[in-house]
């Protein structure tokens, strides 16, 4: 054995989990994440406790991001993408390109001056995020003055520790590893595919993820339309799941609808809270009491709607087919969440070519029958939503059990 | 102290309270600088003693601020803070002190606006507003 | 020997212009037993770093105090500069002046910076060092239950190097998985699957068997249980650094669900597969087959997972008309959706029900009222066969497991405590962990995902090349000790037990491996026998009596 | 073991009014274990008295100490000599033994107990203590099964029940509480030795005990 690297591809939650138990049982890991920032959509969850916990495990996720953050047996790689892999388990070569690094993640202290004195609007360095990891400041390419010809060198002169640097480029570098954990993680389906629900349209018409980042942002909800709070709130599930071309359930839209239901009524006792539903997902330990829970706050009507049209005064009309009647009801909200789900991830193609792994049916990343880690090839492992939908605790558990295969090769050939 | 400052002091979870405050930080969420932040390791680390001695030195309300009931990474860290406050409240009111001055708090991670209104909400009252 | 406390401050790069940092420095510097007082513009960045090792050694520093950034990304960074200085990494005291002071104020915050600052120095005052050791550890593995999950972790435990102690209360391993038919679109039948476990168990040389036995007792901590094993009237006794629990399900057809009994035509998953296995053998093949799910037991993905194989199985060996009464599809698993959509192509229909459906005998047949919702119509279904919902309960013997081993179980019983931090598989013991049917959860694919994080995180636990632990972070001071028992009774982690020291009085002992360090018994000791360092009494009280001290 | 509970702060509060300097003394035997007077709590008590009559604008001196046992006379002597002097008045957390072992050896100074001493009992549930022995110098628990009656039995009854227990084997008087003996029976049931219910006790002589107790062990 060449070494006792191990590459993850991806630095959400499932990678995350990878590299720390990979970490903690001795060996050494590249993490490698596209974006500047690691977390993934995990992150930007919010908590959907009331007084009382709602098991959606949110909170489990900051401190994992930390630790691999800082842990000395996990290189961190930001802004990064493999371009080629050669080789076979136990000695793969793989390519990576990182983009420039024009901040360095070395001497960044995040003190914010930089951004201070950007003449750009908007500001073209700035933090990704409050809780961002690495905590550092990024630089937009697309709006600095510098990218477009200007001379300006505002932000440089600012730096109190030298960090940034203009002429970086962008870096190629070759790794050499035994095993490559997968864990790209997913996409959220775009709800403007579904035109009639009126996504992007209407701004009362919000997604699963809008609601999560509203309330990590905000902490309570509010109307996009004029910043008041929400009386009559409508969740629609199954949107991008359980259809023709997504032949799956995305596993957690009926419980984050459920928990932001309850956070609803918690946080406005006279707010109506109505899902509509085809299949209710109760399994999972306490879930079934919980949704007893539910029900008596919140109503649950079988069936989801096809149409939503605005109505004048901003409000929303939705039409769908009460099973329960037997005909085409009409009903108004002032809120609309598409319970959105999991999609596989546009790139997934590419990096299913470079590393010779194969897609399966639904174009998440495919597996062996009755396993739901190991790939066509050889030392090539998935770990997380990349090979198909899955809640905070199964993306961690499938990202150890990845790191688990990763481990047991090395095992085997010592 | 002086009794005449209207100090808080609030011991924070490091596993939540304490990092909603850097978030809030970080956000630049301003909040009354009359907090003061002890970490611990856990809301069950703080004790009746710790809470007396606050006020005993001249602070005019605690908060102590730990995870969600039912999300407390030692399951019952959080339920036992919440019964020490109790009891710490019933020991204030003995000697005079109003026993709203000291307050169990559950945060989770991300939840920087509650942490700020509860601070504020501290502030208001000890400053009888 | 004498206290003497660097303080090192960091203005942020001159960002934090709420502080004045020379009127920081000047108080600062009259605090008592500081030795020196550093103001610099970027603490964390090397060049800083190598400046402050080299500080400390000439000044002689043994306590340190940053302020600065929030501890939570840089704390580590300091514990290893004044490591590298010489120091124990446990004499470093952080004073938040950035996030939770300049960045959280719009105002002038230079007094409250400066509180901030003297609070760490106080605490600092009272730190004492904190040794690491590498422990040793046992590195055989025990689990209980030789089904398929007791022996899928025995054989995930081997291929990575750990040796097994296999327990099965049965007298041949293999569980419950044989009660499956089969599973839809896989050759591969679960007798065959389980035969070759089976055998793959007995070859495997790490792996040691015992049938027909049961667990007596379990004694000790993470890295070094002791079990007491009973096999007959053999008594064995095997060591163990971790435990794996695979103690299955059972399952029970509930007599209030269906007022009739169990009979010729009301029956078990289990008699249905084995009517699929021998069709042969049936007098006539049965007409209409039906399924009743969701009446009791909403909780759980077995009955739906092992209705939709068998439905199918039905319509492939038997031909029958299925009918299916349901409240909610569970389809929230890996390839449940195309199952379902298989069945129905191939001619299952699915009722849905809000209210229970009304079973009763007619003329030899049962006879099935329900509305459905979809249709909004009232359906009556008269079946040769119907296959009653079984409600999954956990296995005799749990409650009294769970509570010897002082391990929480989840309101239906089985194990797991309903708290996100112990999700996928662990307990809030160190080294004892549930995989499977035990946890409550019966989907084949989760089960195997967690069957691999709980090997891993054994792994992780004994096989590093050396374990690691702070001796004595906390820890419980002989001589004060009253043996009250409250500590014992409290730790959320079972990590405390008594002890005798010097062969006379019995006192509490905390495990270091197996503590999680949260100081809930430091806090409830009436004896304050128990120090917790870093966050003992004389530190946490003198922060308190830091915050506005004259400045 | 002794089971103690601490009283009222107001009661404490008069008994010492008057008194500007005070040793607030604990005992780190039964009532440390009964979360009554053990280090912990003459913290908490401190910390209270300190409060209270700062907020009369009127503060105490407070020392505190804690004594192996209070009802040894020589760890008494030797925890608290030495800080006695500077006080005017000690406020014993220890049991009624533990008071009046102070108060004995330091007689110039007046001792007031913090704690009611209540009875002698185990510990039932995390916090809760119950009582399981009177005292009463003339055991009888052999002939019943291990349980005391003089105390169980809310009456004291020593010849079988009194015919009010409840359904469900309940005390008349308190039906959150166990007939005693109903427990009796079914512990003497599960031994076989149902034939003890028929035995006759003579009336108890509660004067076993001469009051004030002394005992004596047999050998040095």
């Amino acid at each position: 054995m060449a070494n006792n690297h191990v590459l993850v591809i991806g630095g959400g939650i499932s990678g995350i989990a990878s590299a720390l138990e990979l970490a903690n049982g001795g060996l050494s890991v590249y993490l490698i994440e596209k974006e500047a920032t690691v977390g993934g959509y995990a992150a930007s969850f919010c908590c959907k406790a009331t007084d009382v916990c709602s098991n959606c495990s949110v909170c489990v996720v900051p401190s994992k991001i930390k630790e691999a953050v800082i842990h000395p047996q996990i290189s961190l790689l930001t802004n990064s993408t493999v371009q080629k892999v050669s080789g076979e388990v136990g000695d793969f070569r793989v390519e990576i390109t990182q983009k420039p690094q024009y901040i360095s993640l070395e001497r960044c202290i995040a003190c914010g001056m930089c951004t201070e004195v950007c003449p750009t609007e908007p500001k073209a360095i700035y933090l990704p995020s409050a809780e961002a990891i690495p905590f550092s400041y990024i630089l937009d390419e697309r709006l600095c003055l510098r990218f477009k010809g200007e001379d300006c060198n505002l932000c440089r002169e600012s730096c109190p520790t030298n960090a940034i640097d203009f002429k970086r480029k962008s870096k190629r570098q070759e790794l050499s590893v035994t095993t490559i954990i997968v864990a790209t993680g997913f996409e959220v389906f775009d709800g403007r595919e579904i035109g009639s629900l009126g996504y992007g349209r209407y701004p009362n018409v919000l997604t699963g993820l809008d609601l999560e980042r509203m309330f990590n942002r905000e902490g309570l909800l509010k109307l996009p339309s004029n910043g008041k709070e929400p009386q009559n709130i409508a969740f629609i599930q199954c949107v991008g799941s359980r259809n023709e071309s997504h032949c799956y359930c995305s596993q957690v839209c009926c419980k984050y609808a459920m928990r932001f239901a309850r956070l609803i009524k918690y946080q406005n006792p006279n707010a109506e809270v109505t899902i509509f539903y085809i299949d209710l997902q109760t399994a999972g330990k306490g879930f079934a009491e919980f949704y007893e829970e539910c029900k008596e706050s919140t109503r649950f009507i079988p069936g989801v709607p096809v149409e939503i049209l605005e109505a004048h005064s901003g409000e929303l009309e939705v039409k769908f087919e009460n099973i329960l009647e037997g005909k085409v009801n009409r009903e108004v909200f002032d809120l609309v969440v598409l319970s959105v789900g999991m999609v596989p991830r546009k790139d997934s193609w590419d990096l299913a070519r470079i590393l010779g792994i194969n897609l399966g049916d639904e174009g998440f990343f495919d597996t062996k029958p009755l396993n739901s880690i190991e790939t066509n090839v050889e030392g090539v492992f998935l770990a997380g939503t990349c090979q198909g939908p899955k809640d905070i605790p199964n993306s961690i558990a499938h990202g150890m059990a990845a790191a688990k295969r990763a481990m047991e090769v090395l095992v085997r050939c010592r | 102290m002086n009794r005449e400052d209207n100090k808080i002091v609030a011991f924070c979870c490091e596993h939540s309270a304490y990092q909603v405050a850097n978030k809030a930080g970080k956000m630049r969420l301003h909040y009354p600088d009359n907090v003061r932040i002890i970490r611990v390791p856990c809301a069950g680390r703080v004790d009746v003693q710790h809470i007396l001695k606050a006020f005993e030195k001249g602070a005019a309300g605690v908060l102590v601020m730990g995870c969600q009931e039912g999300a407390c990474q030692h399951l019952t860290g959080n339920t036992r803070a919440k019964e020490r406050v109790k009891y710490a409240e019933d020991l204030l009111k003995e000697v005079g002190i109003d026993g709203g001055r000291v307050k169990m708090v559950n945060l989770a991670p991300d939840m920087a606006q509650r942490f700020i209104r509860e601070v504020k909400e501290m502030t208001e009252k000890i400053e009888g507003r | 020997m004498q206290v003497r406390i660097g303080i090192f401050i960091c203005d942020c790069g001159k960002s934090l212009s709420n502080i004045d940092f020379p009127k920081v420095k000047e108080r600062v510097e009259k605090f008592q037993e500081v030795v020196y007082v550093d103001l610099s513009s970027s603490l964390c960045l090397e060049e800083s770093r190598e400046k402050i090792v080299s500080i400390i050694r000439e000044r002689d520093i043994n306590r340190v105090v940053i302020a600065g950034c929030a501890p939570e990304l840089k704390e580590n960074v300091f514990g290893k500069v004044i490591e590298e200085a010489g120091l124990n990494c446990n004499f470093l005291s952080m004073a938040n002046i950035r996030e939770q002071c300049s960045w959280a104020h719009e105002s002038d915050v230079t007094n409250k910076a400066l509180e901030l600052v003297r609070m760490a120095a106080s605490k600092a005052r009272f730190l004492q060092p904190v040794e690491k050791k590498d422990m040793p550890v046992n590195k055989q593995v025990l689990v209980v239950g030789g089904g398929f999950s007791g022996m899928k972790s025995a054989l995930e435990l081997s291929g990575l190097g750990l040796r097994t102690t296999l327990v099965e209360e049965e007298a041949v391993l293999g569980g419950k998985l044989g009660e499956f038919e089969g599973f839809y679109g896989i050759e591969t039948t679960p007798e065959e699957m389980l035969s070759s476990m089976r055998k793959a168990v007995e070859e495997n040389g790490d792996i040691e068997v015992f049938t027909s036995a049961e667990i007596a007792r379990v004694e000790g901590q993470a890295g070094d249980f002791t079990i007491r094993i009973r096999r007959g009237e053999d008594k064995l006794s095997r060591s163990c650094g971790a435990i794996i629990f695979a103690t299955g399900y059972m399952t029970e057809i509930l007599p209030q669900d269906f007022q009739l009994k169990p009979d010729v035509n009301i029956i078990s998953r289990r008699k249905l597969v084995e009517m699929l296995q021998a069709p042969g053998e049936l007098e006539r093949r049965p007409g209409t087959i039906g399924f009743v799910l969701d009446v009791s037991d909403e909780n759980s993905r077995l009955p739906i997972l092992s209705t939709l194989n068998n439905a199918l199985a039905v319509k492939e060996r038997l031909g029958s008309e299925v009918y299916v009464f349901c409240k909610s599809l569970k389809v929230d698993s890996e390839g449940v959706e195309k199952l379902y959509r298989e069945a129905r192509e191939r001619g299952v229909v699915f009722l849905k029900f809000e209210e229970k459906p009304r079973i009763s005998k007619k003329d030899g047949r049962v006879k099935v009222e329900a509305r459905d919702v979809l249709l909004g119509e009232e359906v009556t279904l008269l079946c040769d066969f119907l296959v009653a919902e079984e409600k999954v309960l956990p296995p005799e013997g749990t409650e009294a497991l769970s509570s010897m081993l002082n391990i929480g179980t989840d309101s239906a019983g089985f194990y797991q405590d309903e708290n996100v931090h112990l999700y996928p598989v662990a307990s809030e013991r160190k080294g004892i962990f549930f995989v499977g049917g035990c946890k409550g959860d019966l989907d084949f694919t989760r089960i195997s995902t967690d069957i691999s994080s709980a090997t891993m995180s054994i792994y992780k636990l004994l096989s590093p090349e050396k374990v690691m632990v702070e001796v004595e972070k906390v820890k419980v001071e002989p001589e004060k000790c009253r043996a009250c028992l409250t500590c014992v009774r409290v730790c959320p982690h079972g990590a405390i037990q008594m002890v005798r020291v010097d062969t006379e009085k019995e006192v509490a002992k905390i495990y270091d491996l197996a503590c999680d360090g949260c100081g809930i018994c430091a806090a409830i000791c009436p004896a304050k026998a128990i120090r917790f360092e870093g966050y003992a009494d004389e530190q946490i009280l003198a922060e308190v009596e830091a915050i506005g001290e004259s400045l | 073991m002794i089971i103690a509970e601490r009283k009222p702060l107001e009661e404490i509060k008069n008994m010492l009014s008057g008194y500007k300097k005070i040793l607030v003394v604990g005992c780190r035997t039964c009532v440390t274990i009964c979360w009554a007077g053990g280090e912990k709590e003459v913290g908490i008590l401190s910390s209270q008295l300190k409060l209270a009559s700062s907020g009369e604008g009127n503060e105490l001196s407070i020392l505190e100490a804690t004594v192996e046992r209070q009802c040894e006379k020589e760890m008494v002597i030797e925890e608290l000599g030495d800080k006695v002097q500077e006080v005017e008045a000690i406020l014993s957390m220890g049991c009624g033994a533990g008071v009046q072992t102070i108060a004995e050896i330091f007689e110039e100074k007046p001792v007031f107990p913090a704690l009611n001493t209540t009875f002698i009992g185990m510990p039932e549930a995390e916090g809760v203590w119950v009582e399981k022995c009177g005292t009463c110098g003339d055991c009888m628990l052999y002939w019943t099964g291990g349980i005391c009656p003089v105390v169980r039995c809310a009456k004291g009854l020593l010849n079988g029940p009194c015919g009010g227990t409840r359904k469900g084997g309940k005390c008349e008087i308190d039906p959150e509480k166990d007939c005693a003996w109903v427990l009796i029976y079914r512990r003497l049931e599960k031994q076989g030795r149902l034939d003890l219910m028929r035995k006759y006790y003579e009336p108890k002589n509660y004067r076993a005990v001469q009051r004030p107790g002394r005992v004596e062990a047999a050998t040095a």
